[in-house]
């Protein structure tokens, strides 16, 4: 996780596609492969430049059939490679579920070890572009409740390099959420050689002690401007990124809530059944005793991801989360 | 016998107007003058709508836009062929033929442009709301063409769908569908070369994809999908089989899409601007133009009286666009039931109280 | 929902196939279609006599693909039919859940109402019958998380029927899942003229006022088990029956909690972002300052579900429900 | 010319050795007499082995178990023209090529008697674990293909599945995939004509299950599946065709599921006796033998000590099976991921400490 040496100032989009170039450059068994991930680079360019890098063979433009992405790439991660899947939009995965939670995440229980799907899965997720329809969706809980996948969300550059590199290494299918909506929106000073951020780790990004913000990925930078906004009022609110939501690190939520006292969960995902109800479930499990309010949940509502027109009807903004804030300091 | 053949088929091409505008007599769908003008009249306002949303989109006005130019002859005649009881099962670059089945020209425009009033046709209009997951609709064209002849009804489904389309397992379950249970579907691929960035023999390793019909024992046919002519009578073959109990057809129109995959979307990255040309010398609409022109059924002048007339139609659909009153905020939860339950009315509650204040 | 007139003994298998008779009789536009559903009956018998009743029009044998099942059942509802679809496991409905979650649950919403989708997915679901893999499955979040259907429950006879009738007279798509592992295992008193129960509806199954165990479909009478056992140890425990998990009635967990103030939620799949996170989520929500303990989740465990042999090790017991009850008791 | 034909299909089926045992020599594969004195005792084998786990399941020793009665000379056959680098990819009807391709055939017993140890395999046994999702094992043939391929192996990946299974829409994607990337994989189709009680022509309406390799431009044809020459003939050529950077081929084998579809399944509830008896006459088994006895190969006594020696081996199995230690209770968490999660851990002890009290 060393920052020495030289750096650059990357976009999200830039520190995926390094973090692809230098384990393809480190393991042979690495590829890329996806719906124009070659020489159109992909839709948001997140493969950029890595098909004059490493030819044809290893930077794969498939034909358009999702199931057949994942299943090939079960086929070739039991066989020695270490595919690295694009998924075009998230709102595209239903097609490839049966091969990603039907056998990607049990080969290797169902083998008891034989066999193993180092594979990781990429895929945009997430609002904020206004396009069409099933462009816009975070299906995380598709692989919640149903084990075997490691679920990864980055909210910055540095992390998304080190994240995607710690993914490829990983010996377990991973899949690798990226907020498209901050792709490009800001960047940050990434170092130029490899490393990885470790998967399972949670990351305190702002302090504070009157209650905590609990989020991953793009919403994590929206809990920021609520966490600034709410300080002006003098509430000071804590911001916790997650950064993998599967395993998730319990001891990170605990020891915050058990100092602020208050949380709020915050997520693009429909509320009900989203990963806040799991968050402040575990929350009433281990610090029932030190809640001063019930834990809220700023979340998209129960709804059908909304065109362009009624986007701002869905996603959470800073005024909703400030709100919720308010809630838990005056029940 | 030990080695014997035990299928053998064949797939056809159908051609009738060729480039220059030459026609076939032999093979020539009877069509009058008037008809004949009606088509060019129909493509040419396909043309010009479709060009006005890529304006609309530069300007900020539109959303992502996937534009039709090239393929309205597919879209043209496969309408041509339909009648009032068909139901039509788009996938997401179908305006044309949405527009001639009835489809108010500004609720596209507002479905684009992000408004989902923009799918809510009036209740006359049998065509489907736009699909947008890759091959999904496919499953429709089998599933409505079931239904409708369960009923009893003498119509059929006539489903679209783009050449990168058919590598989805839906297309297959879709065909395989309709040939067991002999739906009156008729599954028309517009083979537009080009699947975003991977370009047709990268999506298949199969010389057509009309042949794709052998596999469910149902018959295909390519058609020259810049050949209207050609379309109508694949389209209308097709369509009397299947009304007629005849089962499902398979159509290949090979066209071209001569713009961008969409508005987001920059071509010149993937393709040559060679190719975009020789096709540009293929287009659909100068083809059945200059075939008027030698039958003397067209000239400068009624192409200028019709060039003004479909300018202020496309305009005429903007301001209609632009006339539809604001969204009610409620509507993106009132229309997720038909009876609005508790935890809903209360999210709707919470969210519309926070936009009113 | 009257029970007057004659009535017949009927297991949980009887009374869904008698459901389907009664609305094919009452709506010639409700037909059936699956795999297997015609001369062969249902691998459980669910449909039974229905193809020798209505003819393979209306009782309809498909090829063996989901998708298939329900993109056919979307266009067919879409136009005026009354799909009732089998999958004949909740284990195989992944290859669906495009067609499933990408069209039926958004079609009305999508057209804002100018097309609809009535139609039923029957699905047998949950553990106990010591099949092969991907037979056992529990997988009621895909559906709980992703909005637009409405998902339905049945642990009895009389509700199955009933809540069947009411799901295929429903205007929009419902999630019917069936516990297989109770099909055959006791009959009950059913009317035998059509009826419905109203989805939507907890019913509490067993009075109780010290701790409250919610659940559905097989695990009611797992929960009824362990409170009968409680009682003997002068533990009074009220057993909810959810069975309808969307919309869900908060009401009733609200109610019962708020007077019991413990709770304890039992289901199959795994524990992690299981509904039963949702459920003890609204429980903090709504009654935090009568809840005496932390809500328990007694679940699945977070693995694939086992094979025959382990299967014991996985599905929730009287005795792990008993032991989650005391703990909640000795907080 | 404007009606052309632009693809003609032809599908060849290949029968070498009849019902009644006569073999055409022209097409005979190179067969030493050892060779197929070795074929029929492993037809043997499996037949004895299948019989004994039906014995067992009535016994309640044994979970659901799919019988092959009647396919052993598609299984015995393909594994005859497989060499060591090949990878196996099985439905869940192939325990008989499953046997001859290495797995320990007291493993497969315990998978189908309930326990995940019978899925982990020796390290160098190349043979999937049972797939039971039907059709999503195609893709992984396509995929196991390419994996050879990149990494320069001269072998193949040879999938298997049934005739229910194409109609899956991964059954499209793995050959359409296969095709475009050229994989060495070779598709088995075991058409035993049945899908539960489904028969073929309500699985499908093309007249074959070969032809459908016309969709994808690979080579397609079907066999005589219960005569082990033709099978074999076809496999070989196939592979070699394959490992020589060929690529793909679909192989339809037509045979018969003699026995029911699972010990959980009643046929007799949607099939004919008459038409079982039928097949019974074209018994793969029987067939062979026929013919080895018609060429001096076997006789009576041959086949007495092969019964004794089968049925013994048999017995051994099931004794493996028996000594099988009881399952660590903890494997079902420990094997979820590389490294057991601090939350699996805490559940793994509060699982495991149930079971021990
Ligand atoms: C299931 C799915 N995967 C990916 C996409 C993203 N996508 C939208 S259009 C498109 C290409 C479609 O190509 P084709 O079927 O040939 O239609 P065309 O765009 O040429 O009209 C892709 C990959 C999608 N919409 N749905
Ligand atoms: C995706 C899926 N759907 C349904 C099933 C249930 N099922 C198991 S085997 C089978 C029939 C398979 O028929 P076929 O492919 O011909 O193989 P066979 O049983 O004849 O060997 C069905 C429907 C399943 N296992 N997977
Ligand atoms: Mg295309
Ligand atoms: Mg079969």
């Amino acid at each position: 996780m060393s920052a020495a040496g030289t750096s650059e100032r990357l976009t999200i989009a830039q520190a995926v596609r390094d973090a692809m170039r230098d384990e393809m450059s480190r393991d042979e068994h690495v590829l890329v492969l996806g719906e124009d991930v070659g020489i159109d680079g992909g839709v948001f360019r997140a493969t950029d430049g890595l098909i004059e890098a490493f030819g044809p063979e290893r930077v794969i433009d498939t034909p358009l059939a999702e199931s057949a992405i994942i299943g090939m790439s079960v086929g070739m991660a039991a066989t020695g490679m270490r595919p690295v899947a694009e998924i075009q939009f998230m709102g595209f995965v239903y097609p490839a579920i049966n091969q990603l939670l039907g056998h990607a995440a049990r080969m290797r229980n169902r083998t008891r070890g034989r066999l193993s799907v180092p594979m990781v899965v990429r895929m945009p997720y997430g609002g904020g572009i206004h396009p069409p329809e099933h462009h816009s969706e975070s299906y995380e809980t598709l692989f919640l409740n149903s084990p075997g996948f490691k679920v990864v969300v980055p909210s910055n550059p540095y992390d998304a390099k080190g994240l995607l590199s710690a993914a490829i290494r990983d010996e377990d299918p991973v899949l690798f959420m990226e907020p498209k909506r901050i792709y490009r929106a800001f960047r940050e000073e990434v170092p130029s050689e490899p490393y990885t951020v470790p998967i399972g780790e949670a990351r305190v990004v702002h302090e504070g002690d009157q209650v905590t913000l609990i989020s991953w990925g793009a919403m994590v930078r929206v809990c920021h401007d609520a966490a600034d906004m709410l300080a002006r009022e003098d509430i000071s609110a804590e911001v916790l990124d997650l950064r993998t939501l599967n395993p998730l690190d319990r001891d990170a939520i605990v020891v915050s809530v058990t100092k602020t006292g208050r949380a709020v969960v915050v997520h693009e995902a429909p509320r009900t059944n989203g990963f806040g109800g799991e968050i402040a479930a575990l929350i009433g499990e281990h610090c029932l005793l030190h809640l001063e309010a019930p834990v809220q949940r700023v979340a998209g509502w129960d709804v059908i991801f909304p065109l362009a027109k009624n986007e701002h009807l869905y996603l959470p903004t800073r005024d909703r989360i400030a709100a919720a804030v308010k809630q838990t300091l005056e029940f | 016998m030990p080695r014997t053949q035990v299928y053998s088929a064949v797939t056809e091409r159908l051609e009738i107007l060729d480039p220059e505008g030459a026609l076939d007599e032999a093979l020539a769908p009877v069509l009058q003058p008037e008809e004949i003008r009606h088509l060019y009249t129909d493509m040419v306002r396909m043309r010009a709508y479709d060009s006005k949303a890529l304006k609309l989109q530069r300007q900020g006005r539109m959303g992502t836009w996937p534009p039709i130019r090239g393929q309205e002859a597919v879209q043209a005649g496969v309408a041509h062929a339909m009648i009032d009881g068909d139901w039509l099962i788009p996938a997401f670059r179908e305006h044309g033929i949405m527009l001639l089945r009835g489809v108010p020209a500004h609720l596209i425009y507002a479905y684009w442009a992000g408004d989902e009033r923009g799918s809510c046709y009036p209740e006359d209009v049998r065509v489907f709301p736009v699909a947008v997951p890759v091959g999904s609709q496919w499953q429709h064209g089998t599933g409505v063409g079931l239904s409708l002849k369960l009923r009893g009804e003498p119509a059929a489904a006539v489903a679209f769908g783009g050449d990168g389309s058919t590598s989805e397992g839906d297309f297959h379950e879709a065909l395989n569908g309709a040939g067991v249970f002999q739906t009156p579907t008729v599954f028309v691929i517009q083979n537009n070369q080009w699947a975003i960035s991977i370009p047709l023999h990268r999506q298949t390793a199969s010389e057509t994809l009309a042949q794709k019909a052998h596999a469910y024992g149902i018959p295909g046919i390519q058609v020259d999908g810049n050949d209207v002519f050609a379309v109508i009578a694949a389209a209308r073959e097709a369509l009397e089989r299947a009304r007629s109990g005849g089962g499902p057809t398979l159509i290949e129109a090979v066209t071209y899409r001569l713009g961008d995959h969409t508005t987001a979307d920059d071509a010149s990255r993937y393709r040559e601007a060679s190719e975009v040309e020789e096709w540009e010398g293929r287009d659909p609409i100068l083809r059945l133009r200059r075939y008027m022109e030698s039958k003397g059924l067209w000239d400068e002048e009624q192409q200028a009286v019709l060039d003004e007339e479909v300018a202020a139609w496309v305009d005429r659909q903007v301001g209609n666009l632009e006339e539809m009153p604001p969204q009610d905020p409620r509507d993106i939860f009132t229309h997720m039931y038909a009876e609005l339950p508790p935890h809903l009315k209360q999210q709707m509650e919470e969210a519309t109280g926070e936009v009113s204040s």
